[in-house]
Formats: C-alpha cells, sequence, structure tokens
C-alpha cells in the first residue's frame, strides 16, 4: 500500500468543491451580518437578503458537510480498510450528481427564485429546479451511503471474523443515519413540495411537512458531526502521541448516535401546533439520551490524552495537561472543539429542555447555539481532517504549523465572538430572520452591539477561512514530502476481538427504526387523517 | 505494546468507565426531572392538541372573524386573546393584556407559517396555517413589550412587529366592559 | 500529517498509566460537565423561572 | 463493558432502549397530562389529549362576521385566466365601466386604471361592492345588477389587457415601499404589490391615479373601508404619516404600469 491515496483525485475533488463552497457560503453570510448592523444602512431590498440566507443555509447544511463526509469516507476505505475503493465510477457519478444539483440549486436561488431558506417553510414554495437541485445532491449522497456499504461488505468477506476497523465501522455508522434520516426532508421535497411547485397540486399541509422535515433536521446535525467525532477518535490521539483509551467505548458511542439522534426531531416543534405535548416530551427525553454518547466521547478522548501527556512525562490530577504538545495544531484544534462542544451543548441542554425552550424558541440563540456547534466545534475537526490527509491526497507537505495555528486561533475566536453576543441578543428577545432592526427603538437599541459583534466575529472566521484555503493550496504546490504510511489511532491494547453487535449494525439499525416508527408513526399518520392541506403561497409569483 | 492484556488494568478502566457512564446518565436524568417537576408544578405546557382549521375562509365564518379579535373576559372570567397572523401583520396589531393573570391565546395564520414571541417573557408560539395554537401565558408586570414575528414569512418579514400592552387589571375590566375584544391598535 | 516525536515504546510504562490514567480525564470531563450543569441550572433560576411570570 | 458478554450487548441495548421509552411514554402520556383540564378524566382521555386528539374549547366567541367586512372568498380557478368566450363576454360587459375606466381600462381620470390588473382583485371587489361591503360613488349600483359569472367574466377581461409596460424592481424607491417600518409594523408595499414581491390577492398599483391612492389610503386608515380581509390593508394605513401617505401614493402613482 502507497502512502498516497489512490482515490486522490475522486477525494480531492470532494474537498476542493467542499470548501470552494464553504468560502462562498461563509462570505455570504458575513455580507448578511453587516448589512443588517448597526455599522451599514437597511439593506435596499429584503428579498435579497433571504436570498443570500437561503443560499448559506443550503450550501452549509446539504452540500458542505456532505461533500467533506463523503470524501472523509471514501479515504478511510483506503487506509483503514487497505483496500481499493470498489466502485470508483459510481462515486464519481455520484459526485456529478451532486455538482450538478448543488449548482442548479444555488443557482435558482442566486436568481431569486427560491427565497425560501433551506429549511423550505411550505407553504411558501419556490422553483422546482430548487427542490430537485436539493433531491440530487441527498441521491448523490444515497450512492455514497451505499459504497461505503459494499466496501465494508469486501472487506468483511476477505477478512472473515476480523474487527471492523473503528474508523471505517464509524464512517459507516455515520452513513447509515444519514440515509435513514435523510427520508424525512425527502419524503417531505418529493410527496408534497415538488408536486405543488411543479403544478401538479396547489395546496399543501404545512404541519405534516413541518414534522417531516423535523425528522432529518435534527439527526442531520449529528451526520454533520460525524467525521469530527471520527477525527476525535481515530486521528487526535495518534496525532498527539496517545493511544485511544477504549475502542469499545468508541463503537458503543457511535451506535448510540445511530439509535438516538433520530427519533427527537419534535423537539424543533415544541412550540408548534401540529404536535401533541405528549410526543414532545417523549421526544425530549429522546434529546436528553442522545447527550450521553456525547459525554462518553468527552470522557474517553480526555483519557486517550490522558495518555499522550503521561507519555510525555505529565504527572498530578490536572498537571498533566501542561505536558500536552500545545504546539501541535490538531492538540489546539480538539481543545477548541471541546470547548465550543462544551458550551454549545450546555444551550442545547436548554433548548431540547421542553419547557424551557420557550424561552428562547426561534430567537437569535439559536442561531448561536447551532453555529456554535457547527461551525465552532465540528467544521474546526473538518480543518484537521483535511491537514491531516492532505500530504497522503497531494504529496505535498503543510510546512508552515504557525499559520495553521494563527488559522485556527482566528477560527476559535471569531466563532466565539459571533456566537457568544447572539446567545444574549436572543435573551433579549431578538427574532431569527431578520433582514434588519430598527435599533432607534429603546427595546432593540441594547441589541445593536451583538450584531456588530456578529460582524466581527464574521470577519475573522473569513480570514481564518482564507488563510486555510492558502495553506492547503501552498502544500498542494509546494515541495514534495517523503511519506510514512498513514496511521489512524491505536487503542492502548490491540483489539483482537469485538462484541459481534459492535462489528456489525443489525441491532443498531433495527432500534433506530423501530424508534422512529414508536416517534413518529402516530403524530404522522394522525396529521395524514386530518388532510390540513392549505392553499401554496409561491414565493416571487 | 504488552501482548498480554492484563486483567487489573482493564477492569480498572472498565470500573471508570462504568462511573462516567453513571455520571452522564445521572445529569441527563436529573434535568429531565426537573422538567417533569416543571412541566407537574407551575403547568409550564407547550402547545398541545390539533385543532384543524381552515385558513380560506377566517374572515367570513368562525372564531377568527375580525369583531372576535383581540383579547375578551368570557363568561367564566377567563381571559382570552385571539388572534392571527398574516404576511406581513398580526391582528391585533398591538395586544392589551391585564397584568397576574392567566391569559389564553388562540391564535392561527391566514397564509403561510409564523411564529411570534413577546420580549422578555417565555410567551412564544408556533403560527402555522390549517391549525389553531393555544397556550396560557402569564404576564407580571404592567409595561410594554414588543412581539416581533419570528418565523421567516417571506419578504415583508422583518417589518412585522406588533406591540404587546399588559395594563393593571382593574384598567382592564374597564376596557372590556364594552364587550368587544380590546386592542390597541 | 501531524505525529508527535516518537516516543520510546515501553510496554510497561504504558500499562501502568493505563491503570491510573482516567483519574486526569475523570477530573477535566467531570469539571467541564458540572460546568455545563451549572449553565444549565443559571438559566432555569436565573432567566426562566423569573419569566415564566408569578406563580 | 468489556465484562458484558459480547452478544448480550444487543439485548441490553435494546432493553435500555425500551425502558427509556416506557418511561418517556409513561411521562408524556399519563403524568404530564395530569395538571390539565380535569383530574376526573379517564387514562384513556389523557392519553389522548397528550397525543393532541382532542380538541380545546374555542371559548365563547361570535360565529358570524359583520358585513361591513368582506365576505368573499376567491375561487382558486380565477387565478388561472378565462377563456377567449368569457374574455369576448367580459369586453361587452365592459363597455358600461368605460365611461370612467377608459375604453381599454386606463382611466385618464381618478378612477383607478384596470387594465391588467390581477382578475382575483377585479373579482373581489365588485362583489364586495355587490355585498355592501366596500362603498364608492355608483360602483355599488353598477354592481349590483351583475351575476356571478358576468364578475368573473370581467375580472378576466381587464385582466387579458396589456400593461403598458412591466416594471419590477426599484432600487430608488422610497424607503417605506422597499423596507417598510418595522416598529411601526408598516410591511414593505413591495413586499405585496409587485415591486418586490406579490402578495395573493394584492392589487398592482404602478400608474394608478394619485388621487385614488391617496384617498384609498386614508379610508383604510380611518376605518372607512374595512372591505380588506383580515384587515391585511388597514394594518398598514393606520401607521402611516400624512408625508407617508402622500410620498407613497406619488410614488405609486409616478411609477409606469
Amino acid at each position: 500500500m502507497s502512502a498516497v491515496i489512490k482515490a486522490r483525485h475522486l477525494i480531492l475533488a470532494h474537498f476542493w468543491s467542499a470548501f470552494v463552497v464553504f468560502f462562498a457560503a461563509i462570505l455570504l453570510g458575513e455580507w448578511q451580518m453587516v448589512v443588517r448592523s448597526p455599522m451599514h444602512a437597511w439593506v435596499d431590498l429584503p428579498e435579497h437578503y433571504y436570498r443570500a440566507v437561503t443560499g448559506h443555509g443550503t450550501a452549509m447544511a446539504y452540500v458542505f458537510p456532505t461533500l467533506v463526509a463523503m470524501g472523509f469516507g471514501y479515504s478511510i476505505v483506503e487506509l483503514a480498510l487497505k483496500q481499493a475503493l470498489i466502485g470508483l465510477r459510481w462515486a464519481w457519478f455520484a459526485f456529478g450528481l451532486l455538482a450538478v444539483g448543488a449548482l442548479m440549486a444555488v443557482a435558482t436561488v442566486a436568481a431569486g427564485g427560491a427565497s425560501v431558506l433551506y429549511t423550505f417553510y411550505p407553504p411558501l414554495v419556490g422553483s422546482p429546479f430548487y427542490y430537485i437541485g436539493v433531491v440530487m445532491v441527498v441521491v448523490g449522497s444515497w450512492i455514497w451511503v451505499g459504497l461505503m456499504a459494499v466496501n465494508l461488505h469486501a472487506w468483511r468477506k476477505a477478512n472473515p471474523g476480523l474487527p471492523v476497523p473503528l474508523a471505517m465501522y464509524a464512517a459507516t455508522a455515520g452513513a447509515l443515519l444519514w440515509a435513514w434520516t435523510a427520508v424525512g426532508a425527502a419524503l417531505e421535497i418529493l410527496l408534497q413540495i415538488l408536486p405543488v411547485a411543479l403544478g401538479f397540486k396547489d395546496r399543501i399541509d404545512a404541519g405534516l411537512a413541518r414534522v417531516l422535515f423535523s425528522w432529518t433536521l435534527h439527526a442531520i446535525v449529528y451526520f454533520w458531526l460525524f467525521p469530527t467525532y471520527i477525527a476525535y477518535y481515530v486521528i487526535v490521539p495518534r496525532a498527539i502521541g496517545g493511544r485511544l483509551y477504549s475502542d469499545v467505548m468508541a463503537r458503543l458511542a457511535f451506535v448510540l448516535f445511530l439509535v438516538f439522534s433520530m427519533p427527537i426531531g419534535v423537539h424543533h416543534l415544541f412550540m408548534d401546533p401540529e404536535v401533541g405535548a405528549g410526543f414532545k416530551y417523549v421526544h425530549s427525553v429522546f434529546t436528553g439520551m442522545v447527550a450521553i454518547p456525547t459525554l462518553l466521547t468527552v470522557f474517553t478522548i480526555c483519557a486517550s490524552v490522558e495518555i499522550a501527556a503521561r507519555l510525555r512525562g505529565g504527572h498530578g490530577l490536572v498537571g498533566w495537561l501542561r505536558a500536552l504538545p500545545w504546539n501541535n495544531p490538531v492538540m489546539l484544534a480538539v481543545t477548541f472543539s471541546f470547548v465550543m462542544l462544551g458550551l454549545g451543548g450546555a444551550g442545547g441542554l436548554i433548548n431540547m429542555s421542553y419547557p424551557l425552550d420557550s424561552t428562547i424558541h426561534n430567537t437569535q440563540w439559536v442561531t448561536g447555539h447551532f453555529h456554535l456547534i457547527f461551525a465552532g466545534a465540528i467544521v474546526i475537526m473538518y480543518f484537521i481532517i483535511a491537514y491531516d490527509l492532505w500530504p497522503h491526497l497531494t504529496g505535498g507537505a503543510l510546512r508552515n504549523f504557525t499559520m495553521i495555528r494563527l488559522q485556527l486561533w482566528l477560527w476559535f475566536i471569531g466563532t466565539l465572538v459571533m456566537t457568544l453576543p447572539w446567545h444574549v441578543a436572543g435573551l433579549l428577545g431578538m427574532p431569527r430572520r431578520m433582514a434588519y432592526f430598527d435599533y432607534s427603538n429603546p427595546t432593540i437599541a441594547p441589541e445593536a452591539w451583538t450584531v456588530t459583534a456578529a460582524a466581527l466575529g464574521g470577519a475573522m472566521m473569513v480570514a481564518s477561512v482564507v488563510l486555510f484555503l492558502w495553506v492547503l493550496y501552498r502544500a498542494q504546490r509546494g515541495r514534495r514530502m517523503v511519506l510514512t504510511a498513514y496511521r489512524f489511532s491505536v487503542p492502548v491494547h490491540p483489539v483482537l476481538v469485538v462484541p459481534a453487535p459492535l462489528n456489525g449494525f443489525a441491532v443498531w439499525v433495527a432500534l433506530m427504526v423501530g424508534l422512529t416508527i414508536a416517534n413518529y408513526g402516530v403524530p404522522i399518520f394522525h396529521l395524514l387523517s386530518l388532510k390540513t392541506s392549505v392553499p401554496a403561497v409561491f414565493s416571487r409569483e | 505494546m504488552s501482548p498480554s492484556r492484563s486483567i487489573s488494568n482493564d477492569s480498572a478502566a472498565a470500573l471508570a468507565e462504568r462511573r462516567w457512564a453513571m455520571v452522564s446518565v445521572g445529569v441527563i436524568v436529573f434535568i429531565l426531572a426537573i422538567i417533569a417537576f416543571t412541566s407537574i408544578h407551575w403547568a409550564t405546557m407547550p402547545v398541545s392538541g390539533i385543532e384543524p382549521i381552515d385558513p380560506v375562509t377566517l374572515h367570513v365564518s368562525g372564531e377568527f372573524i375580525e369583531q372576535n379579535l383581540g383579547t375578551q373576559i368570557g363568561r367564566d372570567g377567563s381571559v382570552t386573546v385571539r388572534m392571527i397572523a398574516q404576511q406581513y401583520a398580526f391582528n391585533p396589531q398591538c395586544i392589551v393584556v391585564p397584568a397576574g393573570t392567566k391569559v389564553r391565546f388562540r391564535g392561527t395564520s391566514v397564509d403561510v407559517v409564523h411564529g411570534f414571541l413577546v420580549t422578555g417573557t417565555n410567551a412564544n408560539a408556533m403560527l402555522v396555517p390549517g391549525y389553531i395554537t393555544t397556550f396560557t401565558a402569564q404576564f407580571s408586570q404592567v409595561g410594554e413589550h414588543l412581539m416581533p414575528c419570528h418565523e421567516f414569512c417571506g419578504t415583508g418579514h422583518a417589518a412585522m412587529w406588533a406591540h404587546v400592552k399588559v395594563v393593571a387589571p382593574e384598567q382592564f375590566s374597564r376596557l372590556a366592559a364594552a364587550g368587544l375584544g380590546v386592542r390597541c391598535d | 500529517m501531524f505525529e508527535s516525536e516518537e516516543l520510546p515504546e515501553d510496554a510497561n510504562r504504558l500499562d501502568r498509566i493505563y491503570a491510573h490514567a482516567p483519574i486526569g480525564a475523570l477530573t477535566v470531563a467531570g469539571v467541564s460537565t458540572a460546568i455545563v450543569l451549572a449553565l444549565w441550572l443559571a438559566f432555569y433560576w436565573v432567566i426562566f423561572l423569573p419569566r415564566s411570570g408569578p406563580i | 463493558m468489556s465484562e458484558d458478554a459480547p452478544a448480550r450487548i444487543g439485548f441490553k441495548a435494546t432493553l435500555v432502549v425500551i425502558a427509556v421509552g416506557a418511561f418517556a411514554f409513561t411521562m408524556g402520556f399519563y403524568i404530564l397530562p395530569s395538571n390539565g383540564a380535569g383530574a376526573t378524566d379517564t387514562i384513556w382521555q389523557r392519553m389522548c389529549r397528550a397525543a393532541g386528539f382532542t380538541r380545546t374549547s374555542p371559548g365563547s366567541a361570535s360565529a358570524l362576521a359583520s358585513p361591513v367586512f368582506t365576505s368573499v372568498i376567491v375561487p382558486k380557478d380565477l387565478y388561472v385566466g378565462g377563456t377567449a368566450e368569457q374574455i369576448g363576454h367580459g369586453a361587452t360587459l365592459a363597455l358600461r365601466c368605460a365611461v370612467c375606466h377608459g375604453a381599454q381600462g386606463v382611466s385618464g381620470g381618478d378612477a383607478p386604471d384596470l387594465a391588467a390588473q390581477h382578475p382575483e382583485v377585479i373579482y373581489k371587489e365588485l362583489l364586495d361592492y355587490q355585498r355592501g361591503a366596500r362603498t364608492g360613488g355608483v360602483m355599488n349600483a353598477m354592481a349590483a345588477s351583475l351575476s356571478a359569472d358576468n364578475i368573473v367574466d370581467l375580472a378576466d377581461y381587464y385582466a387579458s389587457l396589456p400593461p403598458e409596460n412591466a416594471v419590477l424592481m426599484s432600487m430608488n424607491a422610497p424607503a417605506l415601499v422597499r423596507v417598510g417600518d418595522p416598529m411601526r409594523n408598516i410591511a414593505p408595499c413591495g413586499s405585496c404589490h409587485g415591486t418586490v414581491d406579490h402578495k395573493k390577492g394584492a392589487p398592482s398599483l404602478n400608474g394608478q391615479p394619485y388621487t385614488y391612492l391617496n384617498a384609498q389610503l386614508r379610508a383604510f386608515a380611518s376605518g372607512v373601508r374595512r372591505n380588506d380581509a383580515n384587515a391585511d390593508m388597514r394594518s398598514v394605513a393606520r401607521g402611516l404619516s400624512d408625508a407617508d401617505t402622500v410620498l407613497v401614493a406619488k410614488y405609486y402613482a409616478g411609477t409606469p404600469r
């Protein structure tokens, strides 16, 4: 096995398009922050603002993380299974489908044909090309799910009875999660929105659409989170000279995500009239359950990092922290990621707490929460994934760690400067998704500084992405390096046997589907029986 | 790396993991218990009950015709705010409620999904066309609040702000004596 | 890409560390979780309850 | 975890999930709904309430709309446009309207232009005149004799007349037209009337006579005119100052159709 990844062209295509989309979307985000801040006059036409929001959301939620997960997944197939990727043509086809779909969706939004936000919000309905584009992105990613399963299957046949490498096990769990969670939004688009957008129907059930979307809306966050968690377990300990504390606990965390991240989406609908309070409480309880694999992860990663520190001579109850390789970008990134995960997690626990949600529902607090988790805790590890794989994809070395550290610091500080004031703004009562605010009003005036802060933090994040792209570009164009084989973290003790359920997915997929039926079955069928369709409202008629 | 696994070490690790798992579960159970207690004790139930309604005929007949909108005192003395949302205004645009009294909100949407919050309070709800939203809130202090639409409802969304006036109960009774829905727009 | 400088492999040392290691991790993870829980409780008492109106 | 008999992890996990589910459903459907309407209701009633199957009482509210408000529900096929036959019949009927509204639907005076107006607008206003929800000059008498089909044909006819030219956007429009004024809850005129976006049922205002626009805004503001369904125009107009009214009326009057 060469140290350079064979499918590198495929994977580089995924990563480069992901990061270019990411850069474009973050510019849109920063523009929004500037035009609605007190530093700038109100936007000329609010419709332009909502176009930008739709473009930002579509790119960031559907295109960017999907491309990263796919590229990382293909890398894992080759690096962890040590086999050439089966179905390379299919992978290119999936990429093409995704690229065409993404371009179609984004072009439609840019032309003003679908300023409906990435969460769709029927009965608002935009141009069918937008929805068809999104469907193509999802179908492309489903091909990737199939390829992950096919490659794992081939490996199992060639290596009967051996434990599936952790990286592959986790990546496949993420793929299965995505396959199932995307079904909700797919049903909403294919059965409800597209028939209206294409003109076959003129009524749509807004409540049912919201329930179906919630099926996707929460677990999609865990799909975004999977590459990050995989990096915690299989990259971080190796990169800082530690050992993975427990391979079994890692697997357990991933399958718990598979089971619990799905049947909890109704916590987005606590304030909605189309779901009964009983189901709201049930979803709240299961949302609490999904915090458990995160808490397990925090412990396992801390323990793995502690091993690194003690191997380096660290000692004491907390004194070992000093012995950690703080110059290593991975150490820095995982620390930043954990800090933001902790703050975002506290906010998340508040959001999922049934009555407490009424204080902050649909305020700027929520925007702060998910940017802290996604842009902060999740994306900072995407940077690390790209950096870590880059030499094996391009043959070029990353030589300037100072630049990388600066990039990570900028991202961390920028995210905090942007999102923490948003939390405050939400508590002051600032609603989400406003194109402008009248800061002369005495109730709104105290919120003005938070928008300025967001624009400032956003600018730091833009600078960070520019640095990130520059580092990648320089490495790809720069001097070649002599590569040693790529390694994933190894556990303290080599994994000889894994309990059968943690080497496969049957139990977990069954639980995931079963819980979905238990928690979503009645609400969905109840709404179907009510026939509460309302006339569609076309965006920009 | 040691080829033979040390049993005592492994069980020490298992014990640590188990303890940590217990702590994790404990934290979650603690939070869920407080939520349950809060819900039962203070009846802070979120929106429940699925009540369909046709948004097309709202203005013609039924509960949400224009003269019913506003705040009314029922025969049993209960206070109900009846409201609708549409692109891009609430009706009433200015809601009057008595302080220190349980107020029931009933609202729905004429066209697309809207939502609202009353700044500085826990009054917060979504208004989805085709469904009636019902919830109860209480405002302790006399004063004025903003009431923005907090769900994207189209290009005019950012201009969709209503107001809430919390008045003394006696003052509210005087206003309600006329028998019509009380409102301040 | 990122590799720590190679440390001498010492199985006994690793085993010793493994046996005692989680104390530090339990401390750090425990303190972090306590902070998260404290933030939740602060929100509950300082923000949520006062806004719920008189009980 | 390593102590668990390997194959039993799946079984144990299933038990845990079932236990959590049982707890969640018991709490959500039995314990928590206990604080609701009555302590006397049966388990079944409680569960139904928690699942959202039970409707709450609407409370006391009168059921019939006063005739001063509009009672029109625009049929959805009106948005499609009429047949040639309907349009032709509409043209014949429109001969009576030409005195005020012009031979080609362009009045040249103070009456509103009807050429290329959205059909649902003409349909709704004629019905409102007929039913008395809107009053104005000769229009009540003119509308009184129209049959339901006549009204549809007239709407289709005027909608079929070509606009002089279509202007969609203007970045130079007054702030009230582009962005409105949030604190007075004045929605941007353009978010409904076509400069930025169009709301179903809202008329096109470009090129309408200034006196007409000015008078209607004032009638909405004072409540003299209240046939706007759900008060969507009164909500906007009552926040407008004198100067605002003049400004937006002049803007739309001066914008080519």
